[in-house]
C-alpha cells in the first residue's frame, strides 16, 4: 500500500484502488445496467448510459497565482478554465469549472491517484486535491428528448442559445443536485452523488417514460 | 348597547334588517388618551377590550394604519391549541385557550370556535420522542393530551395515508382534543365591538408615524390623519411590522419579518373534521365550515413586506399534502396569500417593556400567533393597566435576548401555523 | 334532433362527431367542439345547480372562466372524481360523467330551497356571528349543522389513477391570452427572433374572435387566426399552449401556467399519458393580453336561470350554434351588447326588446338593430324578473338620468331569456398577484392594471381598449416594444385591418333600482356563487364595516371558486353609492393566484409517492435488505435499524445484537456519518474555532472527540476529527447534520475569516465506512491486513492506512460503544466487497450486524451523547457534563464561548445530564418522560427535565436511562419521580451517565 | 420567486439554486470575551429588519457555494445589486 511519505508532504493521500482482482462497484451498480440495455427497447427519444468509475478530483486553488495555474496545466495538460460555467477536455481529461476557486477533473479510473500525487509534486502553496470518485457517477443523457428530461427535473435554462456544448453548471435536478455538461448537440452529462444515484435513476425512468427510454451498457 | 341573538335576527328581519345599529363608531381621536394601542389587529384589539372590561380604562385608542383585523388576522389559518413544550409557552398559550373556551358568549360575538381536535403527526424516531416530551409536559401542566399510534391516528382521521408505502410512514402523533379552529375575521370584529361598545375608540386608516419620546419616555404618536395624540403609555401591536416601529422609537429588536404563505382548497363536502400537521412532512391542513381545505405553509427564507412568497414554498407545501392525503389529489387548489409573520430566534413571542418608558411591544409571535390572540390581549392590557409585566408575561421580555433566558419552542411550533 | 337550442348550421362545432354525455343520471348528446355548458343549453338544459346559501336554482351565466353556477361534479369512476369543475370550461367529450353539486334530494326538487325561502330573510351577511351563541354547549351541534351545507363538490374517496408532471421554462417573452392582442405581439416578437411563449386558456387561440363574425385582414377573423397560430406552430423558438392558463404572475417575472393534456379527452388520461402539465416559466418580459370579462347588471330576481350575459349569448350562438331560448329580452348600458341582439334575431328567433339605460342612444349597432324593426326601450330597465325555473317574463320600467330610481310605471313584457351588460371589466387578476393595485379608469368604467415593478406590458381588453382594431394594434405595439427592450431588431409585421365601429358613450350603471327600496327589493345578487345581494352589501355598510375589505370579508363576496370575477366591481360600485364615495375612493379588493383553480396533484407533479423525496442508500444497502434489516429514516437516508431474524421481536433482536456486540463482535454500516476533508496551513486554527476543544497539538495520526456550537454556546453536532497530515485533517458530522456543518465552515470562512488558508470538500458519499466493535474485532481486522494493527502499534484514537480485504484503507480506531473498535473507511466502489469479506471471517467469530438502535442502546450505556437526541439546541457542554470537551484558555474566542458564560448559562439549577436507574430495574422509561422531585405535587407539577434516552440493557440486566435533571450533576444518588401517561408513578436514582466501564478499560484491550 | 444574480457564476439563476442567510455587514466582535451580555446579545439575535432597502447574505448553495451580499428592497422584491464579501453597497437607503 503506497501512504505517500515524503518530508515535506503536509497531507496524506493513497492509492485508493484495489488490485484487479477485486470488482469495484459504481453507484448504479446494483441497477444491473447491462441487463436493463439487453432486455429493454432499443430505440426512443432518450437515450441513458452510465460511465462508471472514472477518476474523480476535486481540485481547490488560487486562480489568481500563476505558480498554481502553471502547475495544475503541467499536471494536466492543459489549463484550468477560468471563465465560469465552462469546460475543456484533453484527450481522457475533462476540467469543469465549479467555482472560481474549484474545478472537478475526471480521469480514467485507474490513474487518479497518479494525478493525485503529481498535484502533490507540482504544486506550491495552499491548494487542494481530494479523490471523490467513489462518492460520485457520471450519467449521459443524450437523444432528441433529452432537453425535456432536463427540463422536467433542472430550473437551467438550457436553451441553445443560453447553454452551448462545453457549459457546465451545478445545479438543482429533481430533488438532488448534480453538475450538468452539455456535450453534444443532443448530449447532456450529469454528476450524480452515489447516495442519491438509485433515486436519480428513478426520477429519469419516470421522466423518459413519454420519449422512450434506451439504455446502453 | 344591542344584544345578538336568533330572537334579535329575527325582529330585525321583520324590519329587512335596516335597522341594525353600526358594530363600532367611527370617532375622532381626543387629544389625549390613557392608552394607544397601536395595531388594530386581533391582539392589539383584544388588548383594548380587555383594558376597558378588565381594569376598567376605556379612555383608550386603537389606531390601526388600515382596516380592523386586515393584517395576519385576516390571513392566518386559524388553527388554536396550546400544547407546548416549556412551562412559559404552554401557560401562556392554555391561558389563551380557557378564554377562547367560552369566548363568544364573553363578546356576545359567535366567533364559531370550533374544538375539533388537533393531530401532530410524528414520522421519525425522533419525532416520537420528541412527542413524548411534549405531551408527558403538557399534561403535567394541565394541558390535555395524549400520544397516539399509527393506527390510532387512522382512525380519527381515515383519509390519512397510515400506510407503510409512505415515504415517511406515520408513527404515531400527539392529539389535542381542546384544539381546534376559529373564524379569525369574527375574532377581530368581537373584539373591536367590544371594545368599542365599553368606550374605547376605533382609528382606522390612520397610520403612526412615530412616536413623542420626552428624556427617555413616549408620551403619545404622531399620526397622519389626525396630528400628535396623547397618552400616558403606548403599546405596539404591529406583527410584521414590530422592527420598523421599534426603529422610530429608536432601539432595534430581535426579529425578523417573513413571508408566510396558505393556501385554501375550492369548498368541498365535509370530509377533514380535525386538524392534521406535520412538522416533517412539512403540512397541515383543516376543512373550513365553508367546505375549503385550509392548508399552510412554511415560512419563506427571507425577509419581506410584500405579503407574498416564493412559489416553491407553495409546491412542497401540496406536495406534502398530497403525500399526506393522496385523495386531494384530484381536489382544486383555490387560492394563495401571504402575511407578514415577524419571527423570534426562539419562536417564542416578545411582551415585553422596552429601552424606552411607558412604552410596550407585544410582537415576535412569528407564525403562530391567531391561537394567542385573547390570551395575548389579556395579559398584555394587565401589563399596560398596572405598567408591570403580568406573571404569564413575564419571561417573554425582549431582553431574554441578552441574558440567555431562551425559550426554545422550534419543536412545537414546527410548520408554520 | 333533441337537441332543442341548436341551429341548423353555424359555430365551430363538428356535427358530424355527435358525443354522449350524462348529465344527473341523464343522458344527452353534443357535438364536438361544445363545452359540458353549450351542450348543456343546447339540450335545454336550464338548471345546473343551486345556490350555496338559499338554495335558489340557478342557470348558465357566462361562458367561460367568470361562470359563477354551472359547477359541475365530473367523472366516471370514483377514482377520477373532480369537483367543482366549470361546466363553461369544460370540453365535452364521449362519455362525459357529470353532475350538479348542490341541491338535495337532487337540483330540481330542493328541499333546502324551502329553507332558503323560509329562512332567507333570517340570514343577511354575518347572520352566524350574531346567532347559535346560546347555550355554549350547543355550538357543536349547531356547527354539525351547518357544516353540511358546506361545500359544492366532494373529494373522490379513492387515490388518483393520473400523473401530473412540470416543465420548467425560460423565454424572452411570455405573452399570456391568444385574442387579437396576444397574437400580434406574440407574431412581431417571434418575427423579430425573440423565445416566446404563448398560452391560452381556451382549447384554441382567437380569444373573443372565435365568438364573433368579424373579419380581420380581409378575411373571416377564425381564418386569420389560423394563419397567424400556424405561423407560430412552426417557429422553433415559440412555445405554443393551448388549454393552458396562466395562474400565476410571481416576482422577477416567474409565472406559472397549468395545462390541461388530456382533460378534453376522458376524465382518466388515455394510456398513461400525462393529465396535465405545470409550465414554470421565467421570463424576461411579459405581455398581458388577458381580455375583460363582461359585467352582469344588478336587478331583481337577476338569478333566474335564463338570465344571462350579453356576450355569452352571442358566443353560445356564434361559436357553438346554440340559442339559449326562444324570447329574449336585453337590458344593455352600452352599445356593444347590441350584437347579442342581432345575432339572436338573425338566429332567427325572436327579440322581444332592447332595453337600454341610457335616454337616447345612437350608433351604428343600435341603428342596425331598429332596422331589424327590433323595439329598443331608451331609458329604461329591467327592474324585476318572473319565473323560478326559467325566466317567464320581465318588468321593465323607465329610469331617471342617472340610473338612481324608477320613474315610469311598470311594464311587463314575456320572455324566456334575459341577456344583460354593464360594460366590461378588464381582467387584471394577473398584473395584481406581484402587489400591484389595479387603477379605476373612468373612461371605460373599469379597473385597470396598475403601477408594477415587473417587466411587463399590456395590450387590448386589459388596457381597456375593448375594440378589435385597436388590440391587433396595441399587440403589434407591446410586441415591437418587447424586441426593442430585449435589444432585438425590430420586425416587419403589418397591421391587419378590422372593422371600425361607432359606438356611443356607455353608462356608468351597476345597480338598477327597483320601485322598493334595496332592503325591501327581491334579492338583488351580486355574487352568484355566495348568495350576496345589493341589500347584504349595504347592510354590511350600515353596519360600519366601510372598507371594501371589510364588505367583502363580511358578505362573503368574491370568496368563491370563481373569486368574484363577474361581481366584485358591482359589489364596489353598490358599496361606493351607499357610503357616497367615488368607487376609486371606496377602491377595490385585489386578487391573488391561482386564476383558476388547479388540481392539487399538478402542483405536486411527480413530486408524490416513491419519488416524493429522495431516499439516499449506502454502498451496503443491497446487503442490508438481503439480510432482513429493518429502516430508519435519518434526514433522507434510509439506514438499518435493526436486523431481526425469522420470529424475533424487536427488542430480542436488540438484546442479541448487543450481547453479540460485546461479547464478540458486532458490525455497523457508519457510511451515512457526515465526512469532510479539510486542507491547508490554517486548518488547525480553524478547528480551534469552530469547535469547543484545542486542535493545535494534535498529532498526525491521531484523532479527537469534538463539540461544534453556536454563538449561543449550545451544542449543534459533534463528531471525531482525525490529523491526516500536517495541514490534513478528516472531519466527521452527524448523519444529519452533515449539510449543515458544511454550509456551517463555509460560512465562517467566507464571511467571517477569509484570511485562513483553509478548503473543506466533503467526502461523505466517496467513503464506505463500517465500524467493528468487540473484544474479537482486533482478531477479526488482523485475519484481513498485514499492516499491524497490534495494540502497541496501533492505540485507541489512532488512524492509520491499511489494507483491508485486499483494498486501500483508513482505519480509524475509536469507539462509539465502549469496545475495541475499528472504523473502516474504503473507497465506496468497494464498500460492499469488504463489508462481505469482514463476514466471510467474521462467522466463526458470530460477527453479528446491529443498526442504529444497538449503536444507540451500546452508546447509552457508555453514557455518550447523541446530538439531536439528548441535545436540542438549548444545551451547553457543561449541562452534558461535558466540560473536558471545552478548553477555556485558548487564545481565540472560539465559537460558543462567549455565548455559554451569559447569566442565564451559568446558572447553577440549570438542568444537566445525568444517568437514571429506575428503582424497579425492569421498568424502561419511555424517551421524553418528565421527571418531578416531588411525586406528590399538584398540577401544574414543576418539572424538572425529562429523559432524553432509554433503553433496555442486555447487558446490565436492566434499564438504563439518560435524562435531563435540575442542578442534577450535584444531585447524585438521589431520587427523581417520572409521572407517565399511562398513570404510573415511576420512581428512579440519578446516578453517573456511564454504566458501564466507567474506567473505560474495554476499549483499551 | 426570485432569479437572482451569482456575482461568481456570472449569470442569473432560479431562487431553488440560492439560500438566504439573513442581515449582512454584521461583524462579530473581534473580542468577544470582552462583550457584555448585552452586547453579545445583540450580536447574536438583534436586527435592522428594515422595511425597504436591505443588505442581506445569500449563498449559491446548489451552485458555486459562495456567500455574497444583496440589497434588495423587501416590499417590492426588486433586486437592486449584488456584490462580493467584503464589498460594500452601493445602493444605500436615504
Amino acid at each position: 500500500m503506497s501512504d505517500v511519505k515524503n518530508e515535506t508532504a503536509t497531507v496524506s493521500i493513497m492509492n485508493q484502488l484495489a488490485d484487479a482482482s477485486i470488482q469495484a462497484q459504481s453507484p448504479l451498480f446494483h441497477a444491473d445496467l447491462a441487463t436493463v440495455a439487453k432486455s429493454g427497447p432499443k430505440t426512443g427519444g432518450v437515450t441513458f448510459k452510465e460511465e462508471a468509475l472514472l477518476g474523480h478530483l476535486t481540485l481547490r486553488l488560487n486562480a489568481e497565482n500563476p505558480d498554481q495555474m502553471k502547475a495544475a496545466e503541467k499536471v494536466l495538460g492543459v489549463a484550468v478554465p477560468t471563465q465560469p460555467l465552462t469546460s475543456v477536455t484533453k484527450g481522457d481529461v475533462v476540467v469543469r469549472w465549479i467555482a472560481p476557486d474549484e474545478w472537478l477533473i475526471t480521469v480514467p479510473g485507474l490513474k487518479a491517484f497518479e494525478y493525485e500525487a503529481a498535484f502533490q509534486k507540482e504544486m506550491k502553496g495552499h491548494f487542494q486535491v481530494v479523490n471523490v470518485s467513489g462518492g460520485q457517477t457520471i450519467v449521459k443523457l443524450s437523444g432528441k428528448n433529452a432537453k425535456d428530461v432536463i427540463k422536467k427535473s433542472s430550473p437551467a435554462d438550457v436553451h441553445d442559445s443560453q447553454f452551448p456544448v462545453g457549459k457546465v453548471v451545478n445545479t438543482p435536478f429533481a430533488k438532488s443536485a448534480v453538475i450538468l455538461r452539455r456535450t453534444g448537440e443532443n448530449e447532456f452529462e450529469l454528476v450524480i452523488r452515489r447516495s442519491f444515484s438509485d433515486y436519480l435513476w428513478l426520477w429519469i425512468q419516470d421522466a423518459s417514460r413519454e420519449y422512450g427510454l434506451v439504455v446502453e451498457a | 348597547m344591542q344584544q345578538y341573538s336568533g330572537f334579535g335576527l329575527l325582529k330585525h328581519s321583520l324590519s329587512h334588517h335596516e335597522n341594525w345599529q353600526r358594530v363600532w363608531r367611527n370617532p375622532t381621536p381626543k387629544k389625549k388618551y390613557d392608552v394607544i394601542i397601536v395595531g388594530g389587529g386581533g391582539h392589539g384589539l383584544a388588548t383594548a377590550y380587555y383594558l376597558a372590561k378588565e381594569h376598567n380604562i376605556t379612555n383608550v385608542a386603537v389606531i390601526e394604519k388600515g382596516y380592523l383585523g386586515g393584517g395576519n388576522t385576516a390571513r392566518n389559518t386559524t388553527i388554536v391549541r396550546s400544547n407546548y413544550l416549556w412551562d412559559e409557552a404552554a401557560h401562556l398559550y392554555e391561558h389563551a385557550m380557557k378564554l377562547w373556551e367560552g369566548l363568544s358568549q364573553d363578546l356576545n360575538y359567535n366567533v364559531m370556535f370550533s374544538q375539533r381536535g388537533c393531530l401532530n403527526l410524528g414520522h421519525t424516531l425522533q419525532d416520537m420522542r420528541d412527542i413524548e416530551r411534549r405531551v408527558n409536559a403538557n399534561r403535567l401542566n394541565g394541558i390535555d393530551g395524549e400520544v397516539l399510534d399509527a393506527k390510532q391516528v387512522n382512525e380519527i382521521v381515515p383519509i390519512l395515508d397510515c400506510s407503510d408505502n409512505a415515504r415517511y410512514p406515520v408513527m404515531g402523533a400527539s392529539w389535542q382534543p381542546r384544539a381546534g379552529v376559529a373564524r379569525h375575521d369574527a375574532v377581530a370584529w368581537g373584539f373591536a365591538r367590544g371594545a368599542d361598545m365599553r368606550g374605547v375608540d376605533l382609528i382606522q386608516q390612520t397610520e403612526v408615524t412615530d412616536f413623542i419620546i420626552e428624556d427617555g419616555t413616549v408620551v403619545g404618536v404622531k399620526t397622519d390623519r389626525y396630528g400628535d395624540i396623547k397618552a400616558d403609555r403606548v403599546g405596539c401591536v404591529v406583527a410584521g411590522h414590530s422592527s420598523v416601529m421599534a426603529a422610530k422609537a429608536g432601539f432595534e429588536l430581535p426579529l425578523e419579518s417573513h413571508p408566510l404563505q396558505a393556501l385554501v382548497s375550492e369548498p368541498i363536502k365535509p370530509i377533514l373534521d380535525t386538524v392534521v400537521m406535520s412538522n416533517h412532512v412539512h403540512g397541515y391542513a383543516s376543512q373550513s365550515d365553508k367546505g375549503d381545505l385550509v392548508i399552510g405553509a412554511g415560512i419563506d427564507s427571507y425577509t419581506g413586506y410584500g405579503q407574498r412568497g416564493s412559489y416553491p414554498t407553495i409546491e412542497h407545501t401540496v406536495q406534502a399534502i398530497v403525500e399526506m392525503f393522496p385523495i386531494f389529489s384530484r381536489v382544486r387548489m383555490n387560492r394563495q396569500w401571504g402575511g407578514i409573520v415577524d419571527t423570534c430566534p426562539d419562536a417564542c413571542p416578545i411582551i415585553s417593556k422596552t429601552p424606552v418608558k411607558n412604552l410596550f411591544f407585544n410582537c415576535g409571535w412569528g407564525t403562530g400567533g391567531f391561537k394567542a390572540t385573547p390570551g395575548s390581549g389579556n395579559v398584555f392590557a394587565a401589563s399596560l393597566a398596572k405598567g408591570e409585566m403580568h406573571e404569564i408575561a413575564e419571561p417573554f421580555s425582549m431582553f431574554r435576548f441578552h441574558n440567555g433566558a431562551l425559550i426554545d419552542e422550534h419543536g412545537a411550533a414546527g410548520v408554520a401555523h | 334532433m333533441s337537441q332543442k337550442n341548436r341551429l341548423q348550421s353555424g359555430g365551430r362545432i363538428d356535427r358530424s362527431k355527435p358525443l354522449t354525455f350524462t348529465y344527473n343520471g341523464k343522458q344527452y348528446e353534443g357535438f364536438a367542439g361544445d363545452t359540458l355548458a353549450s351542450a348543456l343549453l343546447a339540450n335545454g338544459v336550464d338548471l345546473v345547480g343551486r345556490s350555496f346559501k338559499y338554495s335558489r336554482p340557478r342557470g348558465i351565466v357566462a361562458a367561460g372562466a367568470e361562470e359563477p353556477n354551472a359547477i359541475m361534479q365530473l367523472g366516471a369512476t370514483e377514482a377520477t372524481q373532480v369537483p367543482n369543475v366549470r361546466a363553461t370550461q369544460q370540453e365535452l367529450f364521449s362519455g362525459l360523467v357529470s353532475g350538479s353539486t348542490n341541491g338535495w334530494p337532487n337540483v330540481d326538487m330542493d328541499i333546502m330551497g324551502l329553507v332558503g325561502k323560509l329562512g332567507g330573510k333570517m340570514m343577511p351577511p354575518g347572520f352566524y356571528y350574531k346567532t347559535f351563541m346560546y347555550p355554549q354547549s350547543m355550538w357543536e351541534t349547531y356547527e354539525k349543522v351547518i357544516r353540511q351545507a358546506a361545500g359544492l363538490g366532494r373529494s373522490p374517496k379513492e387515490y388518483d389513477v393520473d400523473i401530473y408532471d412540470k416543465m420548467n421554462q425560460h423565454c424572452d417573452l411570455m405573452v399570456v391570452g391568444a385574442g387579437p392582442a396576444g397574437l400580434m405581439a406574440a407574431l412581431t416578437a417571434a418575427r423579430g427572433g425573440a423565445r416566446v411563449i404563448i398560452a391560452d386558456e381556451q382549447n384554441e387561440f382567437g380569444g373573443n374572435l372565435l365568438s364573433s363574425k368579424e373579419t380581420v385582414d380581409g378575411k373571416a377573423a377564425a381564418a386569420w387566426v389560423a394563419s397567424v397560430t400556424k405561423e407560430l406552430e412552426a417557429n422553433e423558438n415559440v412555445i405554443v399552449l393551448p388549454r393552458s392558463t396562466v395562474n400565476g404572475y410571481h416576482d422577477h417575472n416567474f409565472l406559472t401556467i397549468h395545462q390541461r393534456m388530456t382533460e378534453h379527452l376522458a376524465d382518466r388520461a388515455p394510456n398513461g399519458q400525462i393529465r396535465a402539465r405545470y409550465h414554470r416559466v421565467r421570463a424576461k418580459w411579459v405581455v398581458l393580453a388577458t381580455g375583460a370579462h363582461e359585467r352582469p347588471l344588478v336587478f331583481a330576481n337577476n338569478d333566474v336561470p335564463g338570465v344571462m350575459l350579453a356576450g355569452a349569448v352571442s358566443t353560445y350562438i356564434n361559436r357553438y350554434g346554440v340559442v339559449p331560448g326562444n324570447e329574449l329580452v336585453l337590458m344593455t348600458t352600452n352599445d356593444n351588447a347590441y350584437r347579442t341582439a342581432l345575432d339572436w334575431h338573425d338566429a332567427g328567433r325572436k327579440v322581444q326588446a332592447i332595453v337600454d339605460t341610457r335616454k337616447n342612444p345612437t350608433g351604428a349597432l343600435v341603428e342596425a338593430a331598429r332596422e331589424r324593426g327590433i323595439t329598443v326601450m331608451a331609458g329604461s330597465a329591467v327592474i324585476d324578473v318572473q319565473g323560478s325555473k326559467r325566466v317567464s317574463g320581465v318588468s321593465v320600467a323607465s329610469i331617471s338620468e342617472d340610473g338612481s330610481k324608477v320613474t315610469g310605471s311598470v311594464k311587463k313584457l314575456s320572455a324566456d331569456t334575459v341577456a344583460s351588460s354593464g360594460g366590461w371589466s378588464p381582467v387584471v387578476h394577473l398584473s395584481c398577484h406581484t402587489g400591484s393595485r389595479p387603477q379605476w379608469n373612468d373612461e371605460i368604467i373599469g379597473f385597470v392594471p396598475g403601477k408594477t415593478v415587473q417587466k411587463q406590458l399590456i395590450a387590448g381588453a386589459v388596457s381597456g381598449n375593448f375594440t378589435t382594431s385597436g388590440a391587433l394594434e396595441q399587440g403589434h405595439q407591446a410586441g415591437a416594444e418587447a424586441l426593442e427592450k430585449l435589444g432585438l431588431k425590430a420586425a416587419d409585421v403589418a397591421v391587419p385591418a378590422a372593422a371600425e365601429v361607432k359606438e356611443s358613450k356607455p353608462m356608468a350603471l351597476f345597480h338598477i333600482p327597483h320601485t322598493k327600496p334595496t332592503s325591501q327589493a327581491p334579492k338583488q345578487f351580486v355574487d352568484y356563487q355566495n348568495d350576496v345581494t345589493a341589500s347584504g352589501i349595504e347592510l354590511a355598510c350600515r353596519e360600519g364595516f366601510e372598507s371594501i375589505e371589510h364588505v367583502k370579508r363580511y358578505t362573503a363576496m368574491g370568496f368563491g371558486t370563481d373569486q368574484g370575477k363577474l361581481g366584485n366591481i358591482n359589489g364596489m360600485a353598490i358599496a361606493a353609492k351607499f357610503l357616497n364615495q367615488s368607487i376609486p375612493e371606496t377602491g377595490t379588493t385585489i386578487f391573488r393566484p391561482n386564476y383558476t383553480p388547479i388540481t392539487f396533484g399538478a402542483i405536486a407533479g411527480r413530486d408524490c409517492k416513491e419519488l416524493f423525496d429522495p431516499e439516499r442508500y449506502s454502498a451496503m444497502h443491497k446487503w442490508h435488505l438481503e439480510n432482513g434489516a429493518k429502516f430508519e429514516d435519518v434526514g433522507q437516508w434510509k439506514r438499518p435499524w435493526y436486523f431481526p431474524k425469522a420470529g424475533e421481536s424487536m427488542q430480542e433482536a436488540l438484546n442479541r445484537e448487543c450481547l453479540a456486540t460485546r461479547e464478540s463482535i458486532g458490525i455497523l454500516d457508519a457510511s451515512t456519518l457526515g465526512k469532510i476533508d479539510i486542507q491547508g496551513k490554517d486548518a488547525r486554527e480553524f478547528l480551534g474555532r469552530v469547535y469547543a476543544n484545542a486542535w493545535a497539538k494534535l498529532p498526525v495520526g491521531r484523532c479527537r472527540y469534538g463539540l461544534m456550537l453556536k454563538e449561543d454556546g449550545m451544542v449543534f453536532d459533534d463528531g471525531v476529527t482525525s490529523c491526516l497530515g500536517e495541514n490534513h485533517f478528516l472531519m466527521t458530522t452527524t448523519s444529519g447534520g452533515a449539510a449543515t456543518v458544511l454550509n456551517w465552515l463555509e460560512f465562517y470562512h467566507q464571511t467571517e475569516w477569509p484570511e485562513l488558508e483553509v478548503y473543506f470538500t466533503s467526502v461523505t458519499d466517496h467513503w464506505a465506512t463500517m465500524t467493528i466493535s468487540g473484544p474479537n474485532s482486533r482478531k477479526l481486522l488482523e485475519e484481513l491486513t498485514d499492516d499491524d494493527v497490534s495494540k502497541e502499534n496501533f492505540k485507541f484514537m489512532d488512524w492509520k492506512p491499511a489494507t483491508v480485504a485486499g483494498v486501500p484503507a483508513r482505519v480509524f480506531r475509536i469507539s462509539f460503544t465502549g469496545e475495541l473498535s475499528f472504523e473502516i473507511n474504503v473507497q465506496a466502489n468497494y464498500g460492499l466487497h469488504v463489508w462481505e469479506k469482514l463476514f466471510e471471517h467474521g462467522a466463526k467469530y458470530n460477527l453479528t450486524p446491529y443498526g442504529t438502535e444497538t449503536m444507540h442502546i451500546l452508546r447509552a450505556e457508555k453514557g455518550f451523547i447523541i446530538a439531536g437526541q439528548d441535545t436540542d439546541g438549548s444545551v451547553h457542554p457543561y449541562d452534558l457534563g461535558m466540560g473536558w470537551a471545552v478548553s477555556m484558555n485558548k487564545p481565540f474566542s472560539f465559537i460558543g464561548k462567549r455565548g455559554m458564560q451569559r447569566e442565564d448559562c451559568v446558572r447553577a439549577d440549570r438542568k444537566q445530564m445525568v444517568g437514571i436507574k429506575t428503582i424497579d430495574p425492569n421498568i424502561v422509561l419511555p424517551e421524553g418522560a418528565q421527571g418531578v422531585f416531588d411525586p406528590t405535587a399538584s398540577i401544574p407539577m414543576p418539572m424538572v427535565g425529562h429523559v432524553t434516552s432509554s433503553y433496555w440493557s442486555a447487558n446490565l440486566g436492566r434499564s438504563v436511562a439518560l435524562a435531563f435533571v435540575k442542578g442534577g450533576l450535584d444531585k447524585m444518588g438521589e431520587k427523581v419521580y417520572y409521572p407517565l401517561v399511562d398513570g404510573r408513578m415511576v420512581e428512579a436514582e440519578i446516578c453517573s451517565p456511564i454504566f458501564l466501564d466507567p474506567k473505560g478499560e474495554r476499549q483499551n484491550v | 420567486m426570485f432569479y437572482i444574480y451569482c456575482p461568481y457564476c456570472g449569470e442569473h439563476r432560479e431562487e431553488e439554486e440560492f439560500h438566504n442567510h439573513g442581515q449582512a455587514h454584521i461583524e462579530r466582535p473581534l473580542d468577544p470575551d470582552s462583550c457584555t451580555d448585552e452586547e453579545w446579545g445583540n450580536y447574536m439575535f438583534f436586527r435592522k429588519n428594515p422595511k425597504g432597502l436591505h443588505h442581506e447574505i445569500w449563498v449559491h448553495a446548489v451552485g458555486c457555494r459562495k456567500f455574497f451580499n444583496v440589497t434588495r428592497d423587501t416590499v417590492t422584491y426588486e433586486i437592486k445589486e449584488v456584490y462580493k464579501m467584503g464589498e460594500q453597497p452601493k445602493v444605500v437607503a436615504k
